[in-house]
């Protein structure tokens, strides 16, 4: 049997990455997928909780989250691309307009 | 059980409503049927105000003609009107101001005609509502709602300097009455235990007063005495002096008390006639009204702490403001400096905390609506005439225009407070009351020096508008009222000599308020003659439902449990 | 050392490594790559958990559709090796440091927490984690919920194409 | 013989009917001058000057029924009203009154519209209401040509009601009505010419300097009120029965009639003499309300000297003079009704009404004496110099005022309101007569420009002789009698403690005697005797028509008869026996309670004994000796003089004089300058600059330079701000931490 520490664990550190590539990494579409593994690990850390109280709760959420990453992930995309018409790039350094 | 016994003061407030929907259905380029609908409205509204006003029982209770419906429960909020003697004077007034300011606007607003009236008739309305409200929050509204169409009335048919004048006036205003908000909020949650709060004028004053006849008793008491207190009491002690700035500071803006009264002077020369009459014929005495009724009452201790400082204010005030007409080369300017210096005697005469200083408090706001309202209006004239206010401008008018002399020398009469017009009685008695009040007799000496400024600087001003030869040529051929604006002024000259040889019929009206607003300004008095509980107590009508007070799922934890 | 625990480590590991992959990859293709093959290893994962449904769900929506969109645009706006990484601004370096500050916080946090039995919970029903009970909660107590969804799908996609697309 | 007293002794409407119609007395010129001003315009000259002189007729009619209804003893039973104050017992003789009601109250506070006529009132009420109306029917024709005449008239009447309010006013608040009110009348009628903008600046200076003394009059009454609360709350039974009445009836006169009634101020100050016992006195403490820790008589003081001021401002006394002078702008018939004959004699009525609060303070007594004595003397010095006839005259006024006040404040309240009168008609003569003179010479006030008129303008040259022979005090005319009696009281009466004053002030009044003669001999010589002077304006002056003549003539008439009040005809009453003149007499019932006061708190000897022959030869003599001096100078010396250099110390003298002293200039510098200047300055510099630019622009300028500032941190770059969130996050989170580990 696995303690449920050790799931909390690995969503954390999955969590914490995903928070590293979201404030390093400089091109749009990496931070998306940063994003989505942050998204992952919430969804682990409802999975194990779910499954330490052993009810469906739990699912049910990760079941959301998972349709509103979709749902995130298809408009930032397409933002992206939007983005990427307009300037020719997708880094995050070059998409700095809406300042003073 | 008739329709007016319960909503003649909903008819009042908002009969001019009714006729701004009119006007809005009308095409704007229809500017006669515009004025004649405004007029109309604000004539009828005069009749129901002082139908009003005559319905008023001096001798009934404090507040009269109430009405009140649930509204916002969960915020212990409530729709709820009523007027004592003092709301229903000044009711009277703004309703008496309502049609005269149309008048004097035929000519003098041409573009925009529409929106105008529009303006005239919203404002109309929250004045009205201001004055009769009896819930704090709903006070609150329409005192602020009030800014919006004098701030329209300011900027868009002001004089060339128009806009600087309009957003100083908002903003200065605003300064204040949102700290006003903010102390609202805290008293709601100060007032009381979750299920007993409400923002009704009644419930949060008869919440409040125990405290503050322990805090009163502490305060007069020996050094530290405070210290030992409880519950709202402590909290009283701690906050209340903050909360009773944060009113004061709003009401003194509105006053205007020196210093912050420098949006005044140009707010008063930027504004049209209409502008100025009413902001001087009614909005200033928001500022005294909401002392009177709210700042402080509601907290007298604190009130009595910063009443010697309040006091030096109106009386510098007075001085200073006549000293100022005294500097000025501009008329308009130089009467918006009267009503600082006026104003400040109302004030004075709600701080010497004596019946004769409060009722010719009272009586001075009414006759400052009048006689300066009556001024600003014949200047109107003038301007429409030369468009300009200089005084060096004019010079030798009474050669041309004897009848209009005749009028505005009347007006600068009563203004100076001769006997035998409304000023006199209103000065007298504030000097009076400041000098049997426990101020030191220095307030009323002081204060009585305004007395041969204000003769100093209207006689001033009259002399170099009218008297002597005629020095401009283009003043050789002003025309003299005609009888539009011969018909707008009588009334303010009738009432002139009407409220000064027999003011009685509404000092009558104002005398029980009068008591009342002494009894609960002097539960902060140490030493002073204390009234009975059930006198001091806001007897209102309490709600069908008693869903008035708010539910728990307000904050459980009032600030008194913070210490 | 149960098998259970092992799976476990295999699985954790490889998905640790791969997200490593996944953020530290030069050019967004590998990234992907790495990602799909990170979702793999959570949906092993959310097996042993006994949520075997959005396992599934896991690999369709996430390794399925979503990864696939990534690659389109990827391919679409043909990056190829072009990404480069930026100059490391103090920004970038505080929110570096401070994820693993926050790592380190959260390690700290769970390593001292006791209320979290060390044995998995009670033996919950056998319907546990099947279609069957999700299907029946979903649909039943959070219906709300769930049309909202479908209703936010919708707008996405509308969105998603209003946005993307270069002239309507 | 006895039918006559008879018939003088029963008055034609009895007073309990006419009283209720007191009212009608000011009320008639107030309708006249509503219809006038209103409706002026369009009734014609010949209706308004109807419409003006009949509503004074009828208000001239009212007051002599009213006066004499106040003598009124038919049935041997003397009129008599209760005393609303007093005990049932207690009446007011030789009085009638009625109550309109409340004008108003606050808090137990009341003004009542009350109205009472006794002898003192009775009598001004004649010499306002008949001088009045002379006063109108001379101006009938002296504003012949002028378009104004409407509002004239309005104005004039304005004015006599207003005076008429003074004088019948039974409480201090409602005399103080008709006091601003014949001020606000002044006010207009000296800038009558209102396109002379110097005219109207004069009226704005008398207005202005008014104010002055009201300013003072108000706290005046202000103490007196709070000195009233203080008396009924120390006072005890011996108190009130000294005072002839009881705390229960005082309580209820002050709740009916309020606080400033001149009949409850009179119970206060006869219960505030040490003589009488009781709790309080004049050395009493107060001990509760503002005014906590004076005396009594410390306040009664302070209160006389601030209606001293006020009486100042209207009655032209130092400090307040300046304004009368000038005042002389309006037409000449404003400047004889008005700046002679009732409105400047506003503040000795004053004094006389409340004579028995003023004997309560001897300080008070004197130096009203002393500023009356030196205002005199001044005033007299400064009508030496002056050429402008009417200027002169204006001044002697002043002078003539000035002798008044030293009657009233050594005590000599009858012989002050004697010469009030007396002062009323001759006064009156000599400004119409100047009036006439002006009229006839095309408006020439020069004297040096006259001269010679005594042929050509015969009435007005013989009735302004009789005027100036009264005034110079001159044996068989009421001047000498009037001004003596008031010397002869200063010198006989002696303040408690201040003896010295009535020996300075006797002194002052000689030289001041001497003076008057002086000045006036000149103006008469100068304007009537002698040869027309070659720069005159028009080369043959011609005598005024009759309505303008008549009135000199009648006006005249009464300055010689009206000596008869001072003749000592009437038995003393009382103790000593003796005779005692028929106008003190004839006062007595108004002045008895001062009389009371002054013998129980013995602040004031008062004597009681009739000028003897050597006291009437010496003021004789002295003012003998002043016209002789006028009439050696004007007749022979300057006339020899002429065409020879005039030493430099006398151009100089002279100089000052015409220059008034340069009193003025002196306040334009020390007070006006000064105001104005700071007004400026706290204008430019308080307000604009440090309240308007410095705070409120200020905090608006700072609020925007402000926001510049932290717009700088929006770089635009995501990541940073994601950075920062992380920072937050993480902050959060190792504090829970901390939280949770400590």
């Amino acid at each position: 049997m696995v303690p449920i520490t050790y799931y909390l664990l690995l969503a954390a550190a999955l969590f914490c990455m995903g928070m590293f590539g979201v404030l390093v990494r400089t091109n749009a579409l990496v931070v998306f997928m940063c994003v989505e593994l942050m998204l992952n690990a919430v969804n682990l850390t409802f999975l194990a909780f779910s499954r330490m109280h052993g009810d469906g709760i739990g699912h049910v959420s990760a079941f959301f989250v998972i349709a509103v990453a979709a749902a995130e992930a298809a408009i930032g995309l397409a933002i992206v691309i939007a983005v990427f018409r307009s300037r020719g790039s997708v880094n995050v350094d070059d998409i700095r307009t809406m300042k003073h | 059980m008739s329709f007016f016994d319960t909503h003649l003061l909903n008819v009042v407030i908002y009969l001019p409503l009714v006729f701004a929907a009119l006007v809005l259905m009308l095409p704007s380029t229809e500017h006669g049927q515009v004025r004649a609908i405004t007029f109309v409205g604000m004539l009828l509204d005069l009749v129901f105000g002082v139908w009003a006003y005559f319905r008023f029982e001096p001798s009934g209770a404090e507040f009269q003609m109430e009405f009140r419906v649930p509204w916002f429960q969960q915020f212990g909020m409530s729709y709820h009107l009523g007027v004592d003697g003092l709301a229903v004077s000044l009711l009277l007034l703004t309703v008496f101001l309502g049609p005269l300011v149309v008048l004097a606007s035929t000519t003098y607003i041409t573009h925009r005609i529409k929106e105008f009236h529009l303006a005239l008739l919203v404002l109309q309305t929250t004045m009205l509502g201001a004055l009769a409200s009896m819930d704090v929050l709903l006070f609150y509204i329409f005192f602020e709602a009030m800014l919006i169409p004098m701030y329209l009335m300011v900027g868009v048919w002001g004089a060339e300097d128009r806009r600087m004048a309009a957003v100083k006036f908002f903003l200065y205003t605003l300064v204040g009455s949102l700290l006003m908000l903010v102390a609202i909020v805290a008293l709601y949650f100060v007032s009381g235990a979750p299920g007993t709060r409400s923002f009704d004028y009644g419930t949060l004053y008869n919440n409040l007063l125990g405290a503050n006849q322990q805090l009163a008793a502490c305060a007069s008491g020996p050094e530290g005495a405070c210290a030992s207190l409880t519950g709202l009491a402590a909290t009283l002690h701690t906050y209340g002096p903050w909360m009773f700035a944060a009113f004061a500071l709003a009401f003194a803006i509105k006053v205007p008390m020196w210093p912050v009264h420098t949006w005044l002077p140009d707010a008063h020369v930027q504004a049209p006639v209409a502008g100025s009459m009413i902001l001087a014929g009614v909005m200033l005495k928001m500022g005294t009204y909401g002392f009177w009724r709210f700042a402080i009452p509601l907290f007298p201790v604190a009130a009595q702490a910063a009443r010697p400082f309040l006091a030096v204010l109106a009386v510098i005030g007075i001085v200073y403001g006549a000293l100022m007409c005294l500097a000025q080369r501009d008329i308009k300017k130089l009467i918006a400096y009267s009503s600082v210096s006026h104003l400040g005697y109302c004030m004075l005469g709600l701080l010497a905390v004596t019946s004769e200083g409060a009722t010719g408090s009272a009586y001075q706001m009414l006759n400052h609506g009048v006689s300066t309202g009556a001024l600003f209006l014949l200047f109107g004239f003038l301007y429409e005439r030369r468009h300009t206010r200089l005084m060096s401008d004019y010079g030798g008018i009474a050669k041309v225009m004897p009848v209009f002399t005749a009028a505005f020398v009347i007006i600068t009469f009563s203004s100076v407070a001769v006997p035998g017009t409304n000023g006199f009685i209103g000065e007298f008695l504030v000097l009076m009351g400041t000098f049997k009040s426990t101020l030191p007799l220095g307030f009323g000496a002081f204060a009585t020096l305004g007395v041969i400024l204000g003769a100093a600087y209207m006689l001033w001003m009259v002399q170099k508008v009218f008297f002597g030869g005629i020095t401009h040529r283009e003043n050789q051929h002003l025309r003299d009222m005609n009888l539009r604006e011969m018909l707008t002024t009588a009334p303010f000259i009738v009432l002139v000599a009407v409220m000064g040889l027999m003011p009685q019929p509404f000092l009558d009206r104002i005398a029980p308020s009068t008591d009342r607003y002494v009894a609960r300004a002097s539960v902060g008095a140490p030493g002073a003659p204390q009234a009975k509980n059930d006198q001091l107590r806001v007897e209102v009508m309490s709600l069908p439902s008693t869903a008035a007070a708010a539910r728990p799922s307000v904050p459980a934890a009032p600030l008194a449990a913070r210490e | 050392m149960n098998i259970e625990l092992a799976l476990f480590g295999v699985f954790a590991v490889m998905t640790l490594v791969s997200a490593g992959l996944v953020i530290t990859a030069r050019s967004p293709i590998n990234s992907a790559m790495a990602l799909v093959s990170t979702f793999f290893f959570l949906a092993g994962i959310y097996v042993l958990l006994w949520a075997h449904t959005v396992a599934v769900m896991q690999v369709l929506v996430y390794a399925g559709a979503i990864m696939v969109l990534f690659l389109f645009v990827i391919m679409l706006l043909n990056l190829g090796d072009a990404a480069h990484r930026g100059r490391p601004t103090v920004t970038r370096i505080l929110g570096g440091a401070s994820a693993f500050g926050l790592l380190a916080v959260l390690a700290v946090t769970l390593g001292r927490t006791q209320a979290l039995p060390a044995e998995m919970g009670p033996q919950a029903q056998a319907t546990f984690g099947t279609m069957a009970a999700i299907g029946q909660s979903i649909f039943t107590s959070w219906l709300l919920p769930f049309e909202a969804v479908s209703l936010l799908l919708l707008v996405a996609m509308v969105g998603a194409v209003v946005v993307a697309k270069s002239r309507i | 013989m006895d039918g006559i007293v008879e018939f003088f002794r029963t008055a034609p409407i009895p007073p309990e009917v006419f009283s209720p119609s007191l009212g009608l007395i000011i009320l008639l010129p107030l309708l006249g001058a509503f219809v006038c001003g209103v409706f002026g315009k369009w009734l014609g000259r010949a209706n308004v000057h109807l419409v003006a002189c009949s509503a004074i007729a009828g208000a001239f009619v009212l007051s002599l029924m009213a006066f004499w209804a106040t003598s009124d003893a038919a049935g041997g039973r003397v009129v008599s009203m209760p005393n609303p104050f007093g005990l049932d017992r207690d009446v007011v003789r030789y009085a009638i009154a009625h109550d309109y009601g409340t004008w108003f109250a606050a808090g137990d506070f009341r003004v009542n519209f009350g109205l009472l006529v006794d002898h003192l009132s009775g009598i001004l009420l004649l010499v306002i209401t008949g001088v009045g109306f002379l006063i109108h029917l001379y101006s009938t024709s002296y504003m012949e040509h002028d378009d104004g005449y409407w509002r004239f008239f309005a104005y004039l009447n304005l004015f006599v009601a207003a005076m008429l309010t003074l004088v019948m006013a039974d409480n201090l608040v409602l005399l103080f009505v008709g006091w601003e009110g014949v001020g606000m009348a002044s006010y207009l009628l000296i800038g009558f010419w209102y396109t002379d903008s110097a005219k109207a600046w004069a009226g704005r200076k008398a207005f202005v300097t008014n104010r002055i003394g009201d300013f003072a009059f108000l706290i005046g009454t202000f103490l007196l009120i709070l000195t009233v609360s203080a008396f009924n709350r120390q006072a005890d039974v011996r108190d009130y029965a000294a005072a002839g009445t009881a705390k229960a009836r005082y309580e209820q006169g002050l709740s009916e009639r309020g606080p400033v009634t001149f009949k409850g101020l009179e119970k206060m100050a006869l219960a505030l003499p040490e003589g009488v016992g009781g709790a309080v006195s004049l050395s009493t403490p107060i001990e509760a309300g503002p005014l906590s820790g004076y005396t009594f008589g410390g306040v009664m003081t302070a209160t006389m000297l601030l209606f001293l001021l006020g009486a100042a401002g209207k009655s032209a006394q130092l400090p307040l003079y300046v304004w009368l002078p000038d005042a002389m702008a309006g037409p000449t018939p404003v400047s004889a009704l008005i700046h002679a004959a009732t409105m400047v004699t506003a503040g000795v009525y004053l004094f006389c009404r409340m004579s028995s609060l003023l004997v309560l303070s001897p300080t008070a007594m004197a130096t009203i004496a002393i500023v009356g004595a030196l205002t005199s003397l001044l005033a007299a010095l400064i009508a030496f110099a002056q050429d402008d006839i009417k200027k002169v005259l204006a001044y002697s006024t002043v002078s003539q005022l000035g002798i008044m006040f030293m009657g009233v404040g050594m005590g000599v309240f009858w012989a002050a309101a004697l010469h009030l009168v007396t002062h009323a008609c001759f006064k009156a003569c000599l400004f119409l007569g100047a009036g006439s003179v002006m009229h006839g010479n095309g408006d020439e006030t020069d004297i040096k420009k006259l001269g010679g008129l005594w042929k050509e303008m015969k009435w007005t040259h013989a009735t302004f002789l009789v005027s100036t022979l009264a005034i110079t005090g001159i044996i068989p005319l009421s001047g000498f009698f009037s001004k003596d009696a008031v010397f002869h009281g200063v010198h006989h009466n002696h303040l408690h403690e201040l003896h010295w004053v009535s020996g300075l002030v006797y002194a002052l009044g000689l030289v001041i005697t001497a003076c008057t003669a002086f000045y006036m001999s000149r103006v008469y010589l100068l304007t009537f005797t002698g040869r027309r002077s070659p720069e005159a304006r028009v080369a043959h002056a011609h005598e005024s028509a009759w309505h303008m003549t008549l009135p000199l003539v009648i006006l005249a008439f009464l300055s010689i008869v009206t000596l008869v009040y001072a003749l000592p005809l009437m038995p003393r009453s009382g103790s000593g026996g003796g005779f005692q003149p028929l106008f003190e007499n004839f006062l007595s019932p108004v002045l008895r309670p001062a009389e009371a006061v002054a013998r129980t708190a013995k602040t004031v000897v008062l004597d009681s004994s009739v000028p003897a022959f050597l006291d009437y030869l010496i003021a004789w003599l002295v003012a003998l000796s002043g016209g002789a001096t006028a009439a050696f100078l004007y007749l022979k010396f300057f006339p020899a003089q002429v065409g020879k250099p005039v030493p430099a110390f006398a151009r100089a003298v002279r100089r000052t004089a015409q220059n008034k002293f340069y009193v003025d200039e002196l306040y334009e510098f020390i007070l006006i300058r000064p105001v104005k200047f700071m007004a400026f300055i706290l204008f430019r510099v308080v307000d604009a600059l440090v309240i308007d630019t410095v705070l409120v622009r200020g905090t608006a300028y700072v609020t925007e330079k402000v926001g510049f500032g932290l717009r700088r941190l929006q770089t635009g770059d995501a990541q940073a701000y994601a950075a920062i969130m992380a920072l937050a996050i993480l902050g959060g989170a190792v504090y829970a931490l901390l939280q949770v580990l400590s």
